[in-house]
């Protein structure tokens, strides 16, 4: 960890509420360049929401968050959020099940700058093409390119997501439960990706509950508890930490 | 692929070439076709449905005395399901594919409208059986029943007179439909040209089928209230609208001699299930009530009922009202002017009309003339008696001459 | 092998279907008009063949939204009116240059000339710009603030039903200046043909033909482009979507629009046709039946769209006539088949006995599967 | 209290006034001079008769009295048969009396009974309230004959009155009595007598009342008399006041009753689609057997105990849940079950089923509209305040509305049913973990709605037409109801339904039914777009 990392994403004073229920509770949360940062948490503590409010499926009563340190997020729509470089993959895998893999990936690969019109009419030019061949050597679905995504294996279609999410080079890439439902072998091929993914154009935050997983992947822990930080630090220090402790096995 | 795409071709073209075999009339030398366009389901089936089976009912009497011109008459029944633009679909199916000779059918005007078109661009000919709001002169339509002039307006002179209540302000509610508004705009002529000042009548209109009545009492209760004389409800709405009203009308107390209803299209299917004790009093008029006189109408009565029994329709035996007489009438008109004209063909059976006189149930004898497809008819005027009927109230001493064209309109 | 899977069979049927329009398209004229001696068609039956053409060109705007975006409407019926009562107010206006009567509608309610705002009415091309802009204004409007607020699924199902019940209510007003119930009837002619004539029918037959024919090619060409593609993964999960950087807002508001045009299209075609139109057009009951429709023939690439509008036509004209009591229960058994055991319709039934024929012959038949089910 | 002690003070004004009258000495009523009267014009003499007859009561003893009402009766029983010559017989069986003398007479060949025109009726129905007062009836029936006479309150000649009360020995009749008289001077000379007779109509607040106040302002005693114009201004500004509160009144409670019909449909569809999530557009057809049920058992009552027909709807009650809960649970067993995870598909399928069941029941039992016999008790109303009129109809739609409300808000809220389903509703997997059969559960609640729309099929059943397709006619609000209320709750559901139905009734009166209708759909649309999730929103993390 240098002492010159850059924040990605500044989270302060964040508070989500739902009706009388205090999700996320005066949060501050930094997320750097070049790491992988993962929440951890029990049911509950606000890991999805945190996520939400990063994609703006949710919003935050008040607090901010700001990417690069200056472009504030919270009022921002999903559509102007994902332009502006956070990309999620979601906890159920969601992919278009109807198209086939390669046509999931060209659709993920919108570019910030072009208008909606201006991205229908788009031609499939080489960087396109190239971009795309490209994540489908990543997530290795090079086989599977022209399969319905619909087919695809579970884990499959995780890893489809992944490389939705990254093709089209996004500065904070938020995974939520990337391994749930995996194999074993999934989930070793999976963290393996994950590792291959640590860049210093990008940031990655990483929801899940497989503490194993966690332990390959995480530069950073950060463990939520009732919508606060209970724990920062790494994932080793985590496991001893008796507050971590307390809340995962005390409850 | 190639090879797949022409055999499909040309499944296709036989598939097309075989459509007109499937819709082929069938053409059968001993029978002569009529249609009826009457629904069976819908808001109109209650009372619509009888005038399918009085039709048979008609033509199986004429079949029985040798039929038209050495033909048996085959009716041929539809169902326009009370939607409008259904009746000219089925119309046109009628007059085109079935090449039926004559149409009977509709009870409202807007069905009417709808066909006339169907009638006039096929020189059909449809007996329409209902009294209606007059303004229009088809030559492809005969016009069974009364117009305006012969028979709202008499009614309304009577409750107006010293012999009905002396009227003084009128509460027109209608179903929202060229019928209602026409005969409440020639009403309101008529009111005008008697010097009756405009505060004197309020409108009201209601959908078809319209069935909770409850503010609308309340309405014309506060519109009773504001005093300036008496004041009477000219009901226009249709349908099952009826009874809902009635039903309303009596639960709020309403006394018949405090606050009279002229019911212009109610007839005795309508009351058929009401507590009419508290209604006996209220108005209707039309050219024939179940309880006209005259062993025509005895006849009749007894004929409906047994073909009732005989054919098991799902209508009351015992209850006639005028559009059955005049469907059954229209029947008669036309296969006597079949056998005057000695042809089956629309322009030849309409020269036919011309002083063609029928003795019908009503004890009128009804007449055409040269002038139009009109077909005088004697009037009636009811009063709802405990025994969910008409008592005749007042009847015209002939049949009026009708006249198309208010002048009040 | 995935070329095949993504389209699921429907790729076969639109070379049979395009062919048996352009015969139809050629037929109509030839049939009509008698040119060959003893073999013909009679005004109704080639007025026949273009109300169901009408009746596919809405089948397919449906499609459009539903079998690609995965938006059901139920108001569809709305736009073909609109587009319906457009077209009788040019017709009206031709009347009346003609016979110089106001329509009754305008009488009873006491107007002695046609109402400013129907001016534009007596150019033809004024009114079919009318017929093309005002249901597509009203399909902006409303599905702008449906789409912004996120109206999804069944809500927005449910919710263009009530606005297409709405419309029925008010159009059944006389005051609403429309003709009420009655609606609009006696047109004279059209293109200075006598409505009711076999010219017209023949016309009016292979204009609607021919719109098939556009929509169906042009529609499935739109499709495969990206576009299609995008309304495809609006279908299969719109959030997704959305946090790829797409505003679908203005994708389902395009497919939307053009859908709508394409039904006012097809009601305007259809009124002359049937010589009147009145608010039964606007009963929610036929917006359910066009979906009825779809799901028969099979949700997806047009074809389906236009195999099911003809087909329950041309068996509700058959048996309305033939045994009108047993039609609704024929509907009904066919919806309850469609959904419990044919979910994506004829196409279902070819690829099943493609499969039935696969086992027997224990050789492998391309496309027989079923890749998912679409709801 | 002041104002008591005046009016009690004016009434005995008017009193003396009265009793001290000049009493004319009336002749006893000529009872031949009478018959030929009516019988001279074949019954078109009536109303002359009758002011006749009325002029020369007060007069009357009582045996005079008890003859008019014979004849009076007899003409509205049309039992007065006129013969050709102008005289008057009363048919009695096959025998007749004269009508004059009641002694037996032969009938005549020729004689008939005059018609019964509108006016006639008029004419005989104030007779026969004005014979009421004077003649040995009980009270109930002499205060009814006023109330009647109240509306024509020019017809009665006071000696009359005066004579009516010297007769009556109940203090209410006595009191009734009184205040009429007093409305007599309305146009009486004396301004005190005519003051109270305005102070004492003004209590009867009905805009009847309003119109009669009103029309008194053109009396040239309103302009030059200002005690007059006190309290005739007075009097017209109280019963305004009164007729506004009764108008206020009975726009709640119209509103009240459209929204418990509104409410009654939607309840069961709260259910089905609100909980469940299941499209159901056999709604209505759920409804109309409901309704179908209702009538058949009414068949059954009326063949089996016709003395007790009129208990039917209660009866009805468990029956037509029962059975419609029964058709629901068949539906659900053997369609929707399938397509729990396909919506739209729901969606055509019951529409599919509706047109199956309207179809059925149309074969089964005709298109035609049902005939339902309404109860004594579910007919007519009272009047309460000012123009306000409660129908019992309506009312026990009301009550009935507001028990299954109750009734349904209990079963789900602390019964272990209700908490079943509300558990498989919300997490279908997570229920069957937990050892609920989500299959049963599915079934019972599917049941249990389709029971409530049968429920409101016996609510509609006396107010709307009952036919095959009356269902499509609640479907669509139906759904406007449960979606404005917001989806799952039962209490968003009412609120939407009363919200829903005041809106339709108070815009009624201004604009129609049918734009009350469009305006109240536009407005839900309107809020839909506003709050997607319905007035009551189940919050929670989307």
């Amino acid at each position: 960890m240098s002492q010159v990392e850059k924040n990605a994403l500044s989270v302060k004073g964040l508070i989500v509420q739902f009706g009388s229920f205090t999700a996320i509770n005066n949060l501050t949360f930094n997320a750097s360049y070049g790491h992988v940062h993962a929440v951890i948490g029990p049911n509950g503590a606000g890991k999805t929401t945190l996520l939400d409010i990063f994609t703006g499926r949710s919003r935050a009563r008040s607090g901010s968050v700001l990417l690069d340190g200056k472009l504030e997020l919270t009022h921002l729509s999903e559509v102007k959020l994902a332009l502006s470089g956070i990309g999620r993959k979601f906890q159920k895998p969601s992919v278009f099940e109807a198209l086939t893999v390669t046509e999931n990936l060209d659709l993920a690969f919108r570019r910030a700058d072009r208008s909606l019109l201006k991205e229908v009419f788009a031609r499939s030019d080489q960087a396109r093409r190239d971009a795309v061949d490209g994540i489908l050597q990543i997530i290795g679905l090079g086989a599977q390119r022209h399969a319905p995504a619909g087919i695809l294996s579970h884990g499959q279609k995780q890893w489809l997501e992944i490389g939705m999410v990254l093709v089209r080079q996004p500065k904070v890439v938020l995974l939520d439960e990337p391994v749930a439902g995996m194999s074993d072998e999934e989930t070793e091929q999976t963290a393996k990706l994950v590792r291959s993914l640590r860049s210093p154009e990008r940031a990655i935050i990483v929801v899940e509950h497989d503490m194993d997983f966690v332990e390959q992947i995480a530069d950073l822990v950060t463990v939520l508890d009732q919508g606060a930080t209970l724990f920062e630090g790494d994932m080793k220090a985590a496991r001893t930490d008796p507050r971590v402790l307390d809340v995962y096995i005390g409850r | 692929m190639p090879l797949l795409k022409r055999r499909s071709l040309l499944a296709g073209a036989a598939a097309t070439l075989a459509a007109p075999a499937i819709i082929r009339p069938a053409w059968a030398a001993d029978t002569v076709k009529i249609g009826c366009l009457f629904s069976s389901s819908g808001t109109m089936a209650n009372l619509e449905g009888r005038l399918n089976y009085i039709t048979q009912m008609a033509a199986d009497e004429i079949n029985a005395s040798g039929g038209v011109l050495g033909r048996q008459i085959e009716v041929v029944t539809t169902n326009p399901n009370s939607d409008w633009p259904t009746y000219a679909q089925m119309g046109r199916q009628l007059l085109q594919e079935q090449k039926v000779a004559a149409l009977f059918g509709c009870w409202t005007s807007v069905a009417r409208k709808s066909v006339l078109p169907v009638v006039e661009q096929n020189d059909g000919l449809l007996f329409y059986p209902l009294h209606f709001e007059g303004d229009e002169n088809s030559k492809n339509v005969v016009y069974l029943n009364s117009p305006p002039a012969s028979s709202v307006l008499p009614a309304v002179d009577y409750l107006m007179s010293g012999d009905g209540v002396s009227a003084k302000r009128f509460f027109m509610l209608g179903t929202d439909y060229v019928w209602p508004r026409t005969i409440n705009k020639i009403l309101k002529g008529y009111w005008k040209s008697k010097g009756i000042p405009e505060s004197a009548w309020q409108e009201q209109y209601v959908p078809f089928g319209f069935s909770n009545f409850q503010s609308m009492v309340n309405q014309i209760r506060s519109f009773a209230s504001q005093g300036g004389g008496q004041p009477i409800v000219v009901l226009t709405v249709v349908g099952s609208s009826i009874a809902d009203f009635l039903r309303e009308y009596s639960n709020q107390g309403i006394q018949p001699t405090d606050l009279p209803v002229l019911g212009l299209d109610m007839v005795e299917a309508d009351l058929e299930g009401l507590n009419t004790a508290s209604l006996v009093g209220n108005l209707n008029c039309w050219a024939y009530l179940q309880n006209a006189p005259g062993p025509r109408n005895q006849k009749f009565l007894a004929d409906w009922a047994s073909y009732v029994q005989k054919s098991g329709a799902p209508y009351s035996p015992h209850v006639a009202i005028d559009p059955m007489v005049s469907t059954y009438d229209g029947v008669h008109i036309w296969a006597n002017a079949a056998k005057k004209a000695g042809s089956f063909d629309v322009p030849e059976v309409r020269a036919a009309f011309a002083g063609l006189e029928f003795p019908d149930p009503s004890g009128y004898t009804l007449k055409m003339t040269a002038a139009n497809n009109y077909v005088a008819r004697g009037v009636f005027i009811g009063s709802i008696n405990a025994n969910q009927g008409f008592d005749v109230l007042w009847q015209s001493k002939g049949t009026p001459t009708p006249v198309p064209y208010s002048q009040y309109s | 092998m995935s070329g095949l899977l993504k389209f699921s069979g429907r790729d076969r049927a639109a070379g049979p279907v395009i062919g048996l329009l352009l015969l139809l398209l050629v037929l109509s004229p030839v049939l009509g008009l008698h040119a060959i001696p003893g073999l013909g068609l009679s005004i109704y039956g080639v007025n026949l063949v273009g109300q169901v053409m009408c009746f596919a060109l809405l089948a397919m705007a449906l499609d459009l939204m539903w079998g690609s975006a995965g938006v059901l409407s139920l108001g569809h019926g709305l736009f073909f009116a609109f587009g319906g009562y457009l077209s009788a107010m040019h017709l009206l206006k031709t009347a009346y240059a003609q016979t110089h009567v106001l329509p009754d509608f305008l009488q009873f309610m006491g107007q002695s000339a046609f109402p400013a705002f129907w001016w534009p009415f007596g150019s033809a091309s004024l009114s079919v710009l009318a017929i093309i802009l005002l249901p597509g204004l009203l399909a902006f409007i409303f599905g702008y603030v449906s789409f912004r607020s996120r109206v999804n699924g069944v809500y927005f199902s449910i919710i263009t039903q009530a606005l297409t019940y709405t419309a029925m209510l008010l159009m059944f007003r006389n005051e609403t200046g429309f003709g009420g119930n009655n609606g609009m009837t006696g047109f004279n002619t059209i293109a200075g043909l006598p409505i009711g004539g076999m010219k017209a029918a023949v016309l009016l037959t292979m204009l609607s033909t021919a719109a098939v024919l556009v929509v169906l090619v042009g529609g499935r060409a739109m499709l495969a482009t990206r576009f299609g593609r995008m309304l495809t993964a609006i279908r299969d999960d719109e959030a997704r979507l959305r946090f790829l950087g797409y505003d679908t807002l203005w994708l389902k508001l395009a497919a939307w629009c053009l859908s709508a045009i394409i039904a006012a299209v097809a009601g305007a075609l259809y009124v002359p046709q049937v010589g009147i139109i009145n608010p039964t057009l606007l009963d929610p009951s036929l917006s359910i039946e066009v979906a009825v429709w779809v799901a028969v023939g099979g949700r997806g690439g047009l074809c389906g769209a236009v195999l099911g509008a003809v087909l329950v036509n041309t068996l509700k004209f058959w048996m309305s006539a033939a045994a009108p009591t047993v039609w609704p229960f024929v509907l009904a058994l066919l919806v309850l088949l469609v959904v419990l055991v044919l979910p994506n319709g004829l196409m279902d039934l070819s690829n099943r006995s493609r499969a039935w024929i696969a086992e027997l012959t224990k050789g492998d038949v391309p496309g027989a599967k079923t890749v998912r089910r679409l709801s | 209290m002041r104002f008591g002690l005046k009016a009690g003070a004016a009434l005995a004004a008017a009193l003396t006034c009265l009793v001290m009258g000049p009493v004319r000495a009336e002749a006893a009523p000529d009872r031949t001079a009478i018959v030929n009267e009516v019988c001279a014009q074949g019954g078109q003499g009536l109303p002359q008769a009758a002011d006749q007859l009325l002029t020369e009561l007060p007069s009357a003893t009582p045996d005079d009295v008890s003859w008019a009402n014979r004849v009076v009766g007899a003409f509205s029983h049309r039992q007065l048969l006129c013969s050709a010559d102008g005289h008057g017989y009363i048919a009695n069986g096959a025998a007749g009396l004269d009508a004059a003398t009641l002694v037996p007479a032969k009938l005549p060949d020729d004689a008939a009974a005059p018609f019964l025109s509108l006016r006639a009726r008029i004419v005989l129905e104030r007779m026969e309230a004005a014979l009421a007062l004077v003649s040995p009836v009980a009270p109930e029936r002499k205060l009814a004959a006023l109330d009647t006479l109240q509306q024509h309150n020019d017809s009665v000649p006071m000696a009359l009155v005066t004579m009516a009360i010297a007769q009556s020995h109940d203090a209410d009749v006595t009191r009734a009595l009184r205040r009429f008289g007093v409305l007599q001077g309305l146009h009486a000379p004396d301004t005190a007598q005519r003051v109270a007779a305005i102070r004492d109509l003004s209590q009867d607040t009905t805009s009847d009342t309003l119109g009669q106040l009103r029309s008194l302002r053109d009396d040239p005693s309103y302009a030059s008399d200002p005690s007059v114009a006190a309290a005739l201004d007075a009097g017209i500004a109280h019963v305004q006041l009164w007729v506004r509160v009764g108008n206020v009144l009975a726009l709640l409670y119209n509103g009240l009753s459209a929204g418990s019909i509104l409410f009654m449909s939607a309840i069961g569809l709260a259910v089905i689609f609100g909980l469940m999530g299941v499209i159901n557009l056999a709604q209505g057809e759920l409804i109309m057997i409901g309704a179908y049920t209702a009538y058949c058992v009414q068949q059954v009552v009326r063949a089996v105990a016709p003395a007790y027909i009129s208990l039917y709807p209660i009866l009805a009650i468990p029956l037509v849940f029962l059975v419609t809960a029964a058709i629901g649970i068949i539906i659900e067993a053997t369609v929707i079950r399938h397509l729990y995870r396909r919506p739209l598909m729901t969606l055509l399928a019951t529409w599919g089923i509706s047109l199956l069941l309207i179809n059925l029941v149309r074969v089964g039992f005709g298109p035609q509209n049902l005939k339902f016999i309404t109860p004594s008790y579910l007919t007519g109303g009272v009047s309460v305040v000012g123009d306000f009129f409660v129908t019992w109809n309506h009312l026990a739609a009301i009550i009935f509305a507001v028990l299954a409300f109750l009734g349904t808000l209990a079963l789900l809220r602390l019964t272990s049913l209700g908490l079943f389903i509300r558990g498989v509703t919300q997490n279908r997997d997570m229920a069957g973990c937990i050892g609920v059969s989500a299959r049963t559960i599915d079934m019972l609640a599917f049941g249990f709605g389709a029971g409530l729309a049968g429920l409101a099929g016996l609510a509609v059943a006396p107010i709307y037409n009952v036919n095959p397709s009356m269902g499509t006619d609640f479907i669509i609000d139906s759904f406007m109801v449960v979606v404005l209320g917001g989806v799952g709750s039962l209490v968003g559901t009412a609120i939407a339904a009363f919200g829903i139905g005041l809106v339709n009734v108070g815009i009624e009166p201004f604009y129609g039914a049918v734009a009350a209708k469009v305006i109240a759909l536009l407005l839900i649309i309107a809020i839909i777009q506003w709050r997607p999730e319905g007035l009551i929103a189940i919050k929670g993390r989307r």
